[in-house]
């Protein structure tokens, strides 16, 4: 019922960050992931790790913004990786095709 | 099939008997698209679908109504009826969506050959998936070009998970 | 105020323009409960509430709800339409929700009388507590009898969070 | 987005019993939990803790229901407690104006 999509945003140590997505990302709020998302994307980042283990539901709108991501960390050279997904993400992940185009890991390594 | 004619859609619906119908009029603003994934809960619960086939559901409603507020209105408000209910013929059940737009863009493309087309994976694109999560998932989704705007149509066979897909 | 006559409700509502009004029309069933609230997060982001306030709100949109599907229709199904949107008057604007039910029973109590009653803390029951939640939140509950049914008015100010209580 | 409630219910002790809730408790979920409540209340059992830090949302059809636990619980003598509320469902109670009857505890002392 919650609208608002949240984030937490973990340095890991220099060259690894760790987003933490909280909510559902939809047409109405991935245009928020992208804003998080983006600024990760620097030539001395070398890992950069969205956890999706708290978001519930996701559309091709959020698909998308992760695609972007992807894109962005092949012009940095930094190396992108989701993990945590719930078993409806990782659903839909595969349904687009995409479940072995994206660099998925089991849980969060925190 | 005891479906109503498509032209019903946007005057008749929810005219006088409900039965278990729900009906929505809304604007075709991204903020209302968690009204119309509790709507496909409801539906789905009453269906006795299994969770993941529930979400399925729910991401392909979410992406038609995404397609029309972005294609048929260009990301201005726009007026859509938005209907759900469970429908049964002979021994099948199939809970079916309706959308109906007002937009002056008519679709007239051809969802097979869209969805047909291999992804590709080398360039892939952040966009232009819609079309290909709603086809995989609905065991139906058909179209309808009316004269002041849209009809689009989606099925889920209740009873089995798999698909088995009709013409566009 | 700029207020649609109470009659109109049922015929008229969302026939033309929807101006970010959403409407729905279900059958008075406990399970769509949950697509009642989220049409209300909906709202109360549109109106910028708090979080408690936008609780409070849902609390009284469920109450009514609940009221209307055990009161007015005695627990059977029977049609429900539920309109939300946002007016404004002046400098005022107002966050509304109209509830029209068909039902046999029509309301003809007194909410102010039934809430101002003390709450009975040695004997407590375990009904009785809608209706004073709805008073406690809503800045205004009015109701009409219509020939058909029942017409429910809930009126939230945005703005302020307080409660300047109209009489029912 | 979840319709179903869920519970887990933990014994304490021999006459202790804890059962969480998970979920929102409205008109339409309500008879479920009166359906987990009732068999806590016997002779024997001389606390009922009710945790309530996962219920977002309550309605009056849910606070009816713990009106009953704590009529159950004077006739049966065992000492029941709410725990861990929201601050909505907390405010829900003190609108009621229920909150200064009911035992109310901070966070759930598992
Ligand atoms: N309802 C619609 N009205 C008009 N055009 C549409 C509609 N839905 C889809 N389209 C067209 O089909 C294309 C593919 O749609 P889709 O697979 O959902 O991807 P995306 O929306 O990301 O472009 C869109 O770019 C658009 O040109
Ligand atoms: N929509 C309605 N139609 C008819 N009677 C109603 C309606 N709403 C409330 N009532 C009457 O007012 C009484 C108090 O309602 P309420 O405070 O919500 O408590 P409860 O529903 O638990 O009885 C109800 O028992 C019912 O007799």
């Amino acid at each position: 019922m919650n609208v608002a999509l949240k984030f937490e945003r973990n340095e890991l140590s220099s060259n690894e960050v760790q987003l933490k997505v909280v909510g559902d990302v939809t047409i109405h709020t991935s245009s928020r992931l992208r804003e998080q998302l983006k600024p990760l994307f620097t030539a001395k980042m070398k890992r950069i790790q969205v956890v999706l283990d708290q978001v519930d539901f996701m559309d091709s709108s959020g698909i998308a913004t992760l695609v972007e991501g992807m894109q962005w960390s092949r012009m940095t050279g930094g190396h992108f990786v989701l993990s945590g997904l719930s078993d409806n993400v990782r659903d839909v992940f595969s349904l687009a095709k995409l479940d072995t185009v994206f660099e998925i890991e089991d849980s969060p390594a925190a | 099939m005891a479906r109503a004619g498509t032209d019903d859609i946007a005057t008749s619906s929810c005219g006088n008997s409900l039965d278990g119908k729900l009906c929505l009029q809304l604007e075709s603003n991204s903020d209302c698209i968690d009204v119309l994934r509790s709507m496909v809960t409801v539906m789905t619960a009453r269906a006795a679908m299994s969770d993941l086939r529930s979400n399925r559901v729910a991401i392909a409603v979410d992406e038609l109504f995404a397609n029309i507020a972005a294609h048929a209105y260009g990301g201005d408000p726009g007026k859509v009826e938005f209907e759900t209910a469970i429908y049964s013929e002979n021994e099948d059940q199939m809970l079916i969506f309706d959308f109906r737009d007002y937009a002056p863009v008519c679709w007239h493309g051809d969802i097979d050959k869209i969805t047909s087309q291999p992804l590709d994976i080398e360039h892939l694109c952040p966009g232009g998936l819609g079309l290909r999560l709603i086809h995989s998932v609905a065991d139906c989704c058909e179209h309808n070009v009316l004269e002041n705007g849209n009809h689009w149509r989606l099925i889920f066979n209740i009873g089995d998970g798999e698909n088995d897909e009709c013409s566009a």
